[in-house]
């Protein structure tokens, strides 16, 4: 599905991501855990194109993407992302946000693409607030929308950076079911969260990247019960 | 005499006078936009000439009095054969002058929106220019609209001085009617009422505006 | 004069002669090399130094110079200013200093304008609260006001005015100094008498600049100044 | 004559006048801080009469031409018996202009600071005025230097109007220059460039000055 | 300690806390539990006259005080408050934030603040970094320089205001633990938290607020194991 091969990448001196190597195998669900500042989001925004790799090689459903030469917008069709901050447009309603990749990028016709938009949201239990602006709803309905856009584009693969770190705590329950029902659907999913509890769950892998490089990978057992690394189980014992 | 008398007997030419101000402050303020427009893309733009051709010309412009920028067009240029009347080159210069504040105001606005909201738009495959056409413009848009009301009534208050190119517009007036009735308190506290007017008129059609586009909530 | 009289001419600033001029109608007033000079500072320098004063010519735009003088920003207007009815409600007025008429400029060549009734629905260009400007509308409604008659001239070329009416002297001085292409049109409209204007109420200040100007006519230094600036004397 | 002759023969007396602008910039501008200080506190206070006395100076201050301000305080103030010369006048009326620009700089400020800052201040028992004084006016006064900047730059080239009362400064000189030289193109555009190099100067030594005042890090 | 008697406070037409009634023992730990806008931030600001209340009475060390005319300024010293957002001042250095009360409130010698303020900010972890001004501290140490402030001040009771809610997670063990040592020392404090683990480990009382009214209080044993109303059970599967 996606595999990364001596990934590297720097923000000007700072080297942030060292020779990353990751295998995200079709249906798995992949938590990246790691400190503040460890490289969580660039490796994530790396596998979007959002960030240019400096080095290395990224393969999207085996094929080998060249970002200086393919044309990023239609990989990116395949990869959904969805942010801390839900980034919802504010000038459109709910459906306008959800319809507006489909109609704008893929040229679907409109009603088609609110037919869709619309199945998207009763998913994530947002149809009934389809008329609504990102002001009038809660973070945790935000981010529901969020989802529901990213998936309007039906991608092969979606990425979560910290999806429901801006959320109340009441409301952070409301995001993870969607993303534990969408696990369950089969959805390749590449996530980076502080929900322990969550990562055991749905993790099929669980990775811990530590200052830029993958210190230790494995199944949630195998990393929240029998840690191999010392900085793995110091970062456990902070955060568990 | 007293500001009664002054008032009325002033009353006919300062209304004629005020329409003079208000077409000198629309046509130079719709030429400000466009060329406020034009300069904000100029600036945030990846071709270095056209960078440099828009912090040249708001340089210049913003680092310059807005009189000697008038004298210059009217008299300066007309001496190489640019050849305004003062109500043209009252225009132009107001304009030109206008379009270098409102260029950095859109320039503003644009920056001012979040980048998220361009990640968002490109990580669901929009382009760069589709993403600015449809998530980027018409939020930063919205955003300029208040201190594009600001620049508007600066606009107003800055037209007074094309009355030294000839214009006879508000100020114009009073300096011909101060000079003919030698009732210098008076005339210029009339007149002054006359631009508090219309600025607090400009400003109640601005807030409303704001309103009307605001009716939809949909601000971040 | 005596210290006694000085005290009774209510100058602004004790033992100077304050007095304005636009500063932008050449060759009268001007300035040059940052210095105000022409042939109104002269006269007000000369005068001063007749009466016991120091000299201080100062600018101000031609349409406010009644209203500076009128609240005490200068002593006197030495500024080529015509002595008229209207303005003599407003100031009083010494001897005329100089005589000069109103005189209609046009673009050189302009075979339109061949006499002042070919001047009806022209554009004539003025300096505002000039007595030009009142000789304008006599014969046309399309005015257009300056604040120096430098610049109004200088339109002529650019076709913005048609013709001007401005002071003979000036004219004449523009077109033979400052190579202006510009023609006169007829004979003078106008025998206008200048006069150095002084705020109401104070006669023992226009009676000394009175005695002063008769002083400078008889020891040659008014002829003098004049012949500088014009090569003859304006007087008469 | 070409740019080089007029540049010469214009020097000396531009470089004079810089020195009245510069002058006159300076001093209307303290009064305009002094000024824009007071009623900013005038504005935020408890106490009715005050708020309205800063409402009614700032509206018609922004409400109006600056040029007829000017005109009012050296003409028609002058009917009534308060009588200035011009350079005074001209200062007086810059720096009242000015001032209501900086009181709202001010106020602006102020309200900026998180009212978190407030509420730590008074929870550990400092009175209103001390938490003023100590804990808000500090973060303020920093805040409000970007702004005051631009402010100053501003009355820089707004001087240039008091040429239309005779003040011998760039702009006045400028007027004399062009209507005995003729060379309008010429005298206005280095009449600007004077102007231009002083914005840059200005702007140079308010950048130096923020960041001297910021070393210590201690910004949000 | 503090005592509180049908304390009532609307603000507009919203009406926030209706008929409260606490008691806060000297050396007690009290903790507020209750879903956003609840009426917790209001009910301890009102403890500090931070925010006035409508009705009801509020007895600090036995005394009643009268907001309208007693010295709120004196009052305030006795209560120390710590907030969300830490509210260092940006402007002075860590130091400075610590001596400035006890010198501008109370007139004490700078010399004799600074020995003060030093013990303090030991006994939170914080003396090497006197020097440093807030932009350059990390969210913890920014809390822990907030405590130390306000204990310099030699308040009777503590208030605490989610003062671990705006930080990363690994950041908030640091400042919990400064916390328990205060409870330890028998400091009384009263603290809104979402923190359960914390309120139970630290916590005298828990006290759960609902719309404004306090639906429940006990020790933190009968509150989270054995909770007696509906409300405060629905409330807690939510949290926990
Ligand atoms: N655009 C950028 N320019 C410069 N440095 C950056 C940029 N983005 C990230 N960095 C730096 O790269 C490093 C890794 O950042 P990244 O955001 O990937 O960490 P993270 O693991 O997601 O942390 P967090 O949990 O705080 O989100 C950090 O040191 C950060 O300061
Ligand atoms: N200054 C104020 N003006 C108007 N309403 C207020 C004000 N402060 C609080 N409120 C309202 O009072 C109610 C209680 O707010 P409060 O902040 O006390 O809740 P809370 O329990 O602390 O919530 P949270 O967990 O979100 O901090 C809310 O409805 C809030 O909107
Ligand atoms: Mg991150
Ligand atoms: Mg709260």
């Amino acid at each position: 599905m996606i595999q990364v091969k001596k990934l590297n990448k720097s923000f000007g001196r700072v080297h942030v991501l060292k020779d990353i190597d990751l295998q995200v195998n079709e249906s798995d669900v992949v938590v990246l855990i790691g400190a503040s500042g460890s490289g969580k989001s660039t490796l994530l925004r790396c596998l979007n194109f959002l960030e240019i790799e400096d080095s290395g090689e990224i393969y999207i459903q085996g094929q080998l993407v060249d970002p200086r030469k393919d044309d990023l917008n239609r990989v990116r069709q395949q990869v959904g992302m969805v942010f801390q901050h839900f980034n919802l447009f504010p000038h459109m309603n709910v459906l306008e946000n959800v319809i507006e990749a489909p109609v704008q990028v893929k040229g679907m016709a409109k009603e088609e693409a609110k037919k869709l938009a619309l199945s998207y949201l009763e998913k994530v239990g947002m149809a009934d607030r389809a008329d609504a602006y990102s002001s009038q709803l809660s973070g945790g309905q935000k981010q529901r929308v969020a989802i529901a856009r990213a998936l309007a584009m039906e991608p092969r693969v979606m990425l979560f950076d910290e999806p429901t770190s801006a959320l109340d705590p009441e409301l952070v329950g409301e995001v993870l079911g969607v993303m534990k029902e969408l696990a369950r659907e089969g959805m390749t999913m590449v996530i980076v969260t502080h929900e322990m509890g969550f990562a055991r769950e749905v993790g099929d892998k669980v990775v811990y990247l530590d200052e830029g490089r993958i210190v230790e990978e494995g199944t949630p057992e195998e990393i929240f019960e029998y840690p191999k690394e010392e900085r793995t189980r110091e970062f456990l014992s902070k955060v568990l | 005499m007293g500001f009664g008398e002054i008032f009325r007997s002033t009353m006919s030419s300062f209304l004629e006078a005020t329409w003079v101000t208000i077409e000198i402050t629309a046509l130079s303020l719709i030429l400000g936009t466009v060329l406020g427009l034009v300069f904000a893309f100029f600036k945030i733009s990846s071709i270095k000439p056209l960078q440099w051709l828009a912090n040249l010309y708001i340089t210049i412009i913003r680092g310059t009095p807005l009189i000697v920028q008038i004298a210059f067009f009217y008299f300066g240029l007309a001496q190489i054969g640019i050849n305004m009347d003062s109500f043209t080159a009252g225009v132009a210069a107001l304009g030109i002058h206008a379009g270098a504040y409102i260029a950095e105001i859109f320039r503003g606005a644009i920056q001012s929106i979040d980048r998220g909201q361009m990640e968002a738009a490109r990580s669901l495959g929009m382009s760069q220019r589709l993403a600015m056409r449809r998530i980027i413009l018409p939020q930063a848009f919205k955003r300029s609209l208040p201190p594009l009301g600001n620049q508007f009534i600066i606009g107003l208050k800055d037209s007074s001085l094309v009355a030294y190119i000839g214009v006879s517009d508000l100020y114009g007036v009073a300096l011909s009617e101060a000079a003919a009735n030698y009732q210098q308190f008076e005339t210029y506290a009339i007149n002054g009422l006359y631009y508090l007017v219309l600025v607090l008129i400009f400003t109640l059609l601005l807030n409303r505006m704001e309103k009307r586009l605001d009716v939809d909530g949909g601000t971040r | 004069g005596s210290s006694e009289g000085v005290r009774k001419w209510k100058l602004r600033e004790e033992g100077t002669l304050t007095f304005a001029m636009s500063g932008l109608y050449k060759p009268y007033n001007f300035r040059q090399q940052g210095e105000l000079t022409g042939f109104d500072v002269e006269i007000g320098k000369a005068l001063a130094k007749e009466m016991g004063l120091k000299p201080k010519p100062v600018t101000n735009p031609f349409e406010t110079i009644v209203a500076g003088l009128q609240t005490r920003k200068y002593d006197a207007v030495i500024g080529s200013m015509g002595i008229t009815e209207e303005r003599k409600k407003a100031v009083d007025f010494s001897k005329p200093y100089y005589r000069s008429g109103a005189q209609i400029f046009v673009d050189q060549g302009n075979r339109d304008i061949r006499s002042p009734e070919d001047l009806k629905g022209k554009t004539i260009g003025v300096v505002k609260a000039t007595t030009y400007k009142d000789e304008a509308l006599k014969y046309s409604d399309d005015i257009k006001e300056y604040t120096s008659d430098v610049t109004a001239l200088q339109d002529l070329p650019t076709g913005r005015v048609d013709a001007v009416i401005t002071d003979e002297g000036l004219g004449d001085y523009a077109i033979l100094h400052d190579h202006l292409p510009i023609d006169k049109v007829g004979k003078p409209l106008t025998q206008d008498e200048m006069g150095i204007a002084v705020r109401k109420g104070n006669p023992q200040l226009v009676k000394a600049i009175n005695q002063a100007l008769d002083r400078i006519v008889e020891n040659g230094t008014y002829d003098r100044i004049s012949k500088k600036w014009f090569r003859r004397n304006i007087l008469h």
